[in-house]
């Protein structure tokens, strides 16, 4: 397929990631959060794979897939497991409020395309502005992580900050030496899986997962 | 400097030595005419002393080694000064007499005195310290500033024998401002630092006024007589400071018996003159109240330092 | 010639190893202390053959003397911590608060980190680099959470989610990094190795070096503790068990350093001074901060963590002023960082053991009760806020020096000033509780295994607060050219 | 160099508290005596130096001694010597092991300091310095808060030595002291002017400099006696060296700092000054001989600036004199302060009082402590033919001197003279006051009034000092040849120039105190001549039988000249409260305003400061994760803008 098609396609699958963290945002409902999480590494491993196809390196294959495995299935199940065992329930705290989170990370996208503004020219990938597209990402994400307050909400935030870097190594750098890709992937499960577990320890010292309780150490 | 001028320069010192008594006779004399009264006679210091030195010595139960030591101390120390100071001949009998070293070992009396008065444990000895020390804070740095203006304006340093000749030398040049601030500015302080009125009453043992005389309360028989004695001498000293220091016209410069003479009658005429100035100041005046002493105090170092820097503005 | 990193890092994984599955529990100290000697023999080896015949490089290894100063350091300090581990483990087993099981857990998870932090060191491939910090992250964040209390598990907490989120942002600088190599060098040849990145470094995009290198100084500075990222620092030091405080604080820390350290020379090449003006920016926030903090905190450990975000400033300004004066003496004072913080905090340690409170308002006349830790305390006390004859003065008087051989007086003369508040609120608290009287009958938790590593750290610490011996003016100077640039 | 040897031996020895007890003190002194011999080894044999194989990061460690660290080296070593031996006898040893190592380290971190040859060397013995007297200042008591005090002030003056000397270092590009000269070409004016006001105010943060004086008064008073000795002599001859080598050796008195050395000379009088008052108020004999050491020092400092505005008007060869009047007045204050502080603890140990209200009449109980107690006082308050006389003589000699420069500086004299007489007054009031509430009168209290016998320990090494003091006092001029020459070796000029010849007037106290011992005896013999016995009798007290309560106290010594300098005192809040039998109750308090008015409000600052940053650790892990957001964007963004 030729490149234009690819690079159509490799824009429409970022743009929707953008989306789907801004949708994130507006949710307040977990169940909902984790199926839009899981929708956005969708499209990430999607947008890996055409990267591959376009670019023709083949090892970009071989993240799609891993991305396809890990972070589409498996990281929900286990979020949702931890869930399940540590009965939360299921609103979104939040301390901003979803209008205002919302402007907020409209503001951070704004800025981001501002900072990568300078940087376009430096490219000469197929697409120019995933950049600004995954530095957004990865802000909303943060963005999430400062104004939710329920533990397995961050452990999302996280993901999506994580998913934004992806999208940026796919899309700007044609992903890096597999090894280190591997590695990455690996500590982000096991990232995970510990804050899983912390999550857990948390609910059974604290009887809540609402991290907002965690205010015992301070000047 | 030769054996004759030597021996003449001891003879001068011996001189003062006698003299001392007799000055404050004359003082005390001139004092009771102004006041038309009778009054003793001149060499009634002279009698007393003697009394005093043959009476016996009683000490406070409470004094040490020291009460004993000081009057020995005090005495000493003015005949001492005695022998740097010029009166007659521009010449000193102690080596390398130094205005520095005099101006200290005036400090030297007054800290012996104070220790003296603090000995017996009352309080008088006490207040009459406190008050000494008061004063001696502002008396010592304007004696001191006084003295080094005009050593300044002679630019002959330090050495008191060399002044009288150079100031004879500059002439009537020398009556700048210099020399009268400074020379007002030491008249003030003789009139405080031997406790003359209106600083101090030496004929009062009034509790409330007396400062000096509060200090030798404890004193009796020799150690009185040689306090009063060195009291005395202290006068004699300073009054022939400004005759020899401030204004050496007159003084013998050279060891001809005309200049000596000469420089007798000039020194004798100088302390006469003085003399009159405190018994008139004596009569006149009335004591002032202790905590406005400082202020005439403050004047006379502030004329002491104006003499100063006037040597260097004019 | 012998394979000395594989034998550093194989000798570090057995030991853990060792430590979890040995058959009796009482040869797992013994073990561990053995293992860990094994380690800095090999680490100085190591430091030996690459101060003979130049930088290892071989297989994923890059090791010069930048890399052989930080991995000694690291080895040095996880011996004396596995030493003291034995005598405050003993203690906390009499007190019934631990088990053997505990005690595996705690070894495997001590040696393993310290292996994780000894690759840091070594491999040359950046992405490594940054795949051994994010472990790092993990494995300690059970050694912070090992008491499994409220507060420990709040520390353990906010540790792991701030150094995830500084690493991942680390991780954007790493991709743009990346990015302009690979638009030079061409994807698939290794364009991550640090080496080969240096050799392209001045050829790589300015701009995108910028914001990569904000990100990577925000990312690992955020892991280096520099304020204001530095919210985790004191609470995972002082809840977690003294020791691994001892190790975050004089070992964890320096890997994160080492991390900008490398980012910094590849940016160096192309943005001159860029990456040195973010450094001293945020060394004197921290610092200040720091500053702040250690005045009113009243927990000996945090204010501990404090004074380590403080010399992590100063080292940061230091290496920030790029001068070779400067950064000779920001890699000596991490050197004698290490040293005197390790003692300080086995000191701590004593005191919170024998007190039973981390209250510095609690602890008084340690003086009378307990000579040996008190005098330790006090010396230690003395060396970290830069009294002569200790090693921190002589690094902060070298960074000083070139800060005014740089005509950055205006610095130098902020640096003293925050350095002598520092001093004055340390002193204000250290000495307090040596004099005056103990409320209780404490006693001296005594044993040649915590008196040992004390006295070795302060010996270290005085001698090369006294001298400087040719090797290791040798050594830290090639480890300067490392950081300034010289492949 | 075999010298030193047991110098650092007994410094070692500390290091052993398993050591037998006296053992340590045993060292120290073998050393000390070693020390003492520094000066006349130099005369035999010349500059002493040696130099430590053992590299260091800035050069290799060396000391070379020369003249001027020769004979500073052997006046404190006496000292120290005088001093540990009373440490023997008072029983100070019983202060364990720590402190008497803590006494060795002392002594082998001065001396060094005062041999050092090496950049590196001078400052860590310096900063030891500071180190050992902070740890051996625990008294316990109202020191402990000057303790603090005086570690953080004297750490701040050390971060300014520290950065002085760097400078210093820069410049010459050699750690080798002994090569640095003449440093300000390369400094530059301005670079020059600020190492030098650096060096000044440093080391006049261990020499009691306005402000930095608000540790003295409350650590004499907490303070071990033998600390206090120790500090304010032994340590200040350290730092008075030091300052005078780095302004004149190292940095050299060009121009520049002509303006810089008129402010000095104000700070200097200013110190002076205040010391002088402060002393004339305090009730507990240390304080008092803490403000006068202030006041001493303040002196020097006078001196010294006094010979830097000579050396920057033009005339370097007049600076010889203010130089060795600073060197002399440094050698003599360690003289009579050392006795005078020994004198105090001794008699506070026998008294079991610590102020002087509760004192008195010790001059009839302890005689032989009286009498050198009265030479330390004598020499204090510059009575001739005592030392202290000798110093300030020289000073009033270099003031005249300022006679004979330009008529901008000659304005010095009359403020130069003013300030000295002012002082030195002061000095006598305040000594008199010390001396005679101490040791005369009658006793004040039960432990005044029968104290504890005194130790023949004690009693010996001060009769050596104030046989030390008489002798300096008369021997001034000998004295004062050696001292020039070490002065002019370091102002750097030639060997030849000798102070006198800057003299105005001749005078010899040798000949003029000879005569004057003469007539004292005398007088003495005359008076002897048929002299009944002296009957002792009560005070005369007008007829009402005298208790103590009757005596003049202290407070009322001073009350006038408080009335006098009034405005210049601290708060002097004056209570009238009426007592349970209806009494009335009279106290004056007298608060140091520095510490008041600056120190406490500045440490208030710094708290609020503190706490006010101590917000940001909220606990809360989002506004954590918020600061990395925030500060990511706005650096971002300051990179795009700029």
């Amino acid at each position: 397929m030729e490149t234009e098609l690819a690079l159509n396609l490799v824009d429409t699958f970022a743009v929707g990631m953008l989306l789907l963290s801004m949708l994130s945002m507006a949710t307040s409902r977990m169940g909902q959060l984790i199926r839009y999480f899981s929708l956005q590494s969708l499209l990430l491993a999607a947008m890996a794979a055409v990267s591959a196809q376009a670019t023709g390196n083949t090892h970009i294959y071989i993240l799609a897939a891993v991305t396809l495995a890990i972070k589409v299935v498996i990281i929900p199940r286990f979020l949702r497991y931890t869930m399940a065992k540590i009965n939360v329930e299921r609103e979104v705290d939040t301390l901003v409020g979803i209008p205002g989170s919302l402007l907020l990370s409209a503001a951070l996208i704004m800025a981001a395309y501002f900072v990568t503004e300078p940087l376009m020219g430096s490219f000469e990938t197929l697409t120019r502005n995933c950049l600004a597209l995954s530095l957004s990402v990865v802000f909303v994400g943060l963005l999430m992580m400062c104004t939710r307050r329920k533990a397995v909400t961050e452990a999302v935030g996280l993901l999506m900050m994580e998913n934004g870097l992806f999208l940026g190594v796919m899309s700007v750098s044609y992903g890096m030496p597999l090894l280190v890709e591997l590695g990455i992937f690996l500590d982000v499960l096991m990232a995970v899986v510990i804050i899983g577990i912390f999550a857990y320890r948390i609910n059974r010292t604290f009887n809540s997962v609402d991290t907002g309780f965690l205010r015992r150490l301070k000047e | 400097m030769t054996e004759v001028s030597s021996v003449i320069a001891f003879a001068q010192a011996v001189l003062l030595l006698a003299c001392a008594p007799l000055v404050t006779g004359v003082i005390r004399k001139m004092k009771a005419m102004m006041q038309h009264r009778v009054g003793p006679g001149v060499l009634q210091p002279y009698r007393d002393l003697a009394k005093l030195f043959r009476k016996g010595e009683v000490v406070s139960d409470s004094s040490s080694w020291l009460f004993r030591f000081i009057p020995y101390a005090c005495a000493s120390a003015m005949i001492l000064l005695a022998f740097m100071i010029p009166s007659v001949y521009a010449e000193v009998f102690a080596p390398y007499g130094d205005l520095i070293a005099l101006v200290y070992i005036f400090t030297l009396y007054r800290f012996a005195m104070v220790l003296g008065g603090l000995e017996g444990g009352s309080a008088f000895g006490g207040m009459g310290s406190s008050r000494e020390m008061m004063m001696s804070v502002l008396i010592e740095p304007s004696l001191l500033l006084s003295i080094m203006a005009v050593a300044a304006l002679t630019g002959g340093g330090t050495d008191i024998s060399g002044i009288p000749a150079l100031l004879c030398a500059m002439g009537l040049s020398a009556l700048g401002p210099t020399l009268i601030l400074a020379a007002a500015s030491f008249m003030i302080t003789l009139v405080a630092e031997n406790g003359r009125v209106p600083f101090d009453n030496p004929s009062t043992h009034l509790e409330l006024t007396m400062v000096h005389e509060a200090m030798h309360l404890e004193y009796s028989g020799r150690g009185l007589a040689l306090m009063e004695y060195a009291s005395m001498l202290r006068l004699t000293l300073f009054m022939s400071m400004i005759g020899t220091l401030f204004f050496p016209w007159g003084i013998a410069l050279t060891a001809s018996p005309a200049d000596l003479l000469g420089g007798l009658a000039a020194i004798a005429a100088k302390m006469l003159a003085l003399a009159f100035v405190i018994a008139l100041l004596e009569s006149v005046k009335s004591k002032m109240r202790l905590f406005r002493i400082p202020n005439l105090l403050t004047v006379s170092f502030v004329l002491s330092l104006l003499a100063m820097i006037s040597l260097y503005i004019l | 010639m012998i394979p000395l990193p594989e034998l550093m890092i194989g000798a570090s994984a057995v030991t853990a190893a060792v430590c979890a599955l040995a058959p009796r529990e009482r040869t797992i100290s013994p073990a561990s202390i053995a293992g860990s000697a094994v380690v800095l023999a090999a680490a100085l080896a190591m430091a030996v053959a690459v101060g003979t015949d130049g930088p290892i490089r071989y297989g994923p290894w890059y090791i010069d003397g930048l890399s052989t100063l930080f991995s000694v350091t690291i080895a040095a300090v996880s011996l004396a911590v596995s030493m003291y581990s034995r005598g405050y483990l003993g203690f906390e087993r009499r007190e019934g608060i631990l088990t053997t099981r505990g005690e595996r857990y705690y070894y495997a998870a001590v040696h393993s980190f310290a292996a994780v932090m000894l690759l840091t060191c070594t491999v040359s491939s950046l992405g490594m680099m940054w795949i051994m910090i994010e472990a790092t992250t993990l494995i300690s964040a059970f050694l912070v959470g090992y008491y499994r209390n409220e507060q420990a598990t709040e520390a353990a907490w906010k540790y792991i989610m701030i150094c995830s989120v500084g690493i991942t942002l680390a991780l954007m600088g790493l991709m743009l990094v990346y990015a302009s190599a690979s638009g030079v060098l061409g994807s698939e040849s290794g364009a991550l190795d640090w080496p080969v990145l240096m050799a392209a470094a001045s050829m790589l995009d300015p701009e995108l070096m910028k914001v990569a290198m904000v990100f990577a100084v925000i990312g690992f500075g955020t892991k280096m503790g520099l304020a204001p990222m530095h919210t985790w620092l004191p609470d995972a030091h002082s809840q977690a068990p003294t020791p691994v405080s001892a190790m975050l604080s004089a070992a964890l820390l320096n890997c994160a350093l080492y991390a900008i350290l490398r980012f910094m020379a590849v940016s160096d090449a192309s943005v001159p001074g860029f990456s040195g003006g973010l450094l001293m920016m945020f060394g004197f926030a921290s610092l200040a901060a720091a500053a702040a903090f250690i005045i009113i905190t009243r927990d000996i450990k945090r204010m501990l963590a404090y004074s380590s975000v403080e010399h992590m400033g100063i080292m940061a300004i230091g290496f920030g002023m790029g001068t070779p004066e400067s950064v000779f003496g920001a890699l000596f004072l991490v050197v004698a960082h290490s040293a005197t913080k390790a003692l300080l905090f086995f000191s701590a340690g004593n005191a919170i053991q024998a007190f039973g409170t981390r209250d510095m308002d609690c602890i008084r006349g340690m003086g009378k009760r307990m000579p040996f830790t008190s005098s330790m305390m006090a010396s230690g006390t003395l060396a970290i806020v830069g009294m002569p004859p200790f090693s921190v003065f002589v690094g902060e008087a070298v960074v000083l020096y070139a800060a005014v051989s740089a005509g950055l007086y205006l610095q130098a003369a902020l640096l003293a000033v925050l350095v002598l508040t520092v001093f004055a609120g340390f002193v204000m608290h250290v000495f307090p509780m040596i004099s005056g009287e103990p409320e209780k009958e404490v006693r001296e938790p005594g044993g040649m295994a915590r008196a040992a590593p004390m006295v070795m750290l302060l010996g270290v610490s005085l001698f090369l607060g006294l001298f400087m011996p040719d090797q290791m003016r040798d050594w830290l100077e090639s480890a300067a050219t490392a950081v300034l640039g010289g492949v | 160099m075999m010298l030193f040897a047991p110098a650092f031996l007994g410094a070692a020895a500390c290091v052993f508290p398993r050591a037998p007890r006296g053992l340590p003190l045993a060292l120290c002194a073998v050393s000390c005596i070693a020390g003492v011999a520094a000066f006349p080894m130099f005369l035999l044999y010349g500059d002493i130096s040696a130099v430590l194989p053992m590299p260091s990061v800035w050069g290799f460690y060396g000391i070379l001694v020369d003249r001027p660290s020769a004979i500073m080296m052997s006046v404190s070593s006496a000292v120290f010597l005088m001093t540990v031996i009373h440490m023997r006898g008072s029983g100070a040893s019983a202060r364990g092991p720590a402190y008497t190592g803590l006494v060795n380290l002392l002594f082998a971190a001065c001396t060094l300091a005062m041999c050092a040859d090496n950049v590196l060397l001078l400052l860590v013995s310096w900063e030891a310095v500071s180190v050992c007297t902070f740890l051996m200042a625990s008294g316990g008591g109202s020191g402990e808060a000057a303790r603090w005090r005086f570690l953080v002030i004297t750490h701040f003056g050390g971060l300014m030595i520290v950065a002085a000397f760097l400078s210093m270092y820069l410049a010459a590009g050699t750690p080798v002291l002994s090569e640095w000269s003449g440093l300000s070409s390369v400094l530059g004016p301005a670079g020059s002017v600020a190492a030098a006001a650096l060096l000044f105010l440093g080391f006049g943060t261990k020499l009691g400099l306005v402000p930095f004086h608000a540790w003295m008064p409350d650590l004499y008073a907490g303070a071990p006696t033998h600390t206090t000795v120790l500090l304010t002599t032994v340590c200040s001859n350290a730092a008075v060296l030091l300052l005078i080598k780095g302004l004149f050796g190292f940095i050299g008195d060009g121009p520049e700092v002509f303006g810089l050395s008129f402010m000095l000379v104000a700070l200097s009088c200013a110190t002076a000054l205040w010391g002088a008052l402060e002393s004339l108020i305090q009730r507990e004999p240390k304080r008092i001989l803490a403000y006068s050491s202030m006041e001493n020092m303040a002196l020097v400092m006078l001196c010294v600036s006094l010979a830097m505005m000579f050396g920057s008007s033009g005339s370097p060869e007049l600076s010889v004199l203010p130089l060795t009047a600073a060197f002399l007045h440094t050698v003599n204050h360690s003289l009579f302060k050392s006795l005078m502080l020994m004198a105090v603890g001794t008699a506070e140990e026998s008294t079991g009082e610590t102020s002087i209200e509760r004192m008195g009449g010790l001059a009839l109980r302890l005689r032989i402590l009286s009498v050198t107690a009265l030479a330390a006082t004598a020499s204090l308050a510059a009575i001739p033919p005592f030392n202290g006389f000798a110093s300030e003589w020289l000073m009033l000699q270099s003031m005249v001197e300022a006679d004979g420069l330009a008529a901008g500086i000659s304005f010095i004299l009359p403020f130069g003279v003013a300030v000295l007489g002012i002082c030195g007054a002061m000095a006598a009031v305040s000594y008199a006051r010390l001396y005679g509430f101490m040791f005369l009168g009658r006793p004040r209290s039960p432990g005044a009034e029968s104290p504890a016998p005194v130790s023949r320990w004690t009693l010996a090494p001060m009769a050596v000092l104030a046989a030390a003091c008489l002798a300096v006092g008369l021997l001034a001029l000998p004295v004062c040849d050696q001292i020039s020459a070490a002065a002019a070796s370091i102002a750097g000029l030639p060997p030849g120039t000798s102070y006198r010849e800057h003299l105005s007037g001749a005078f010899e106290p040798l000949a003029l105190f000879a005569l004057g011992g003469v007539i004292l005896i005398a007088v003495a013999v005359v008076s002897r001549i048929r002299r009944r016995p002296a009957v002792t009798a009560g005070t005369w007290d007008c007829g009402t039988p005298l208790d103590s309560g009757m005596q003049y106290s202290s407070a009322g010594f001073s009350q006038p000249l408080v009335r006098v300098f009034h405005p210049l005192y601290g708060d002097l809040t004056e209570t009238r409260e009426d007592g349970a039998d209806g009494g009335k109750t009279y106290k004056v308090v007298f608060s140091e305003p520095f510490v008041k008015d600056l120190f406490v409000p500045l440490g208030r600052a710094v708290m609020l400061a503190a706490r006010a940053v101590g917000r940001i650790q909220t606990g809360n892990i989002q506004s954590y994760l918020a600061y990395i957001l925030i500060v990511l964007v706005s650096v971002l963004m300051a990179v795009r803008l700029f």
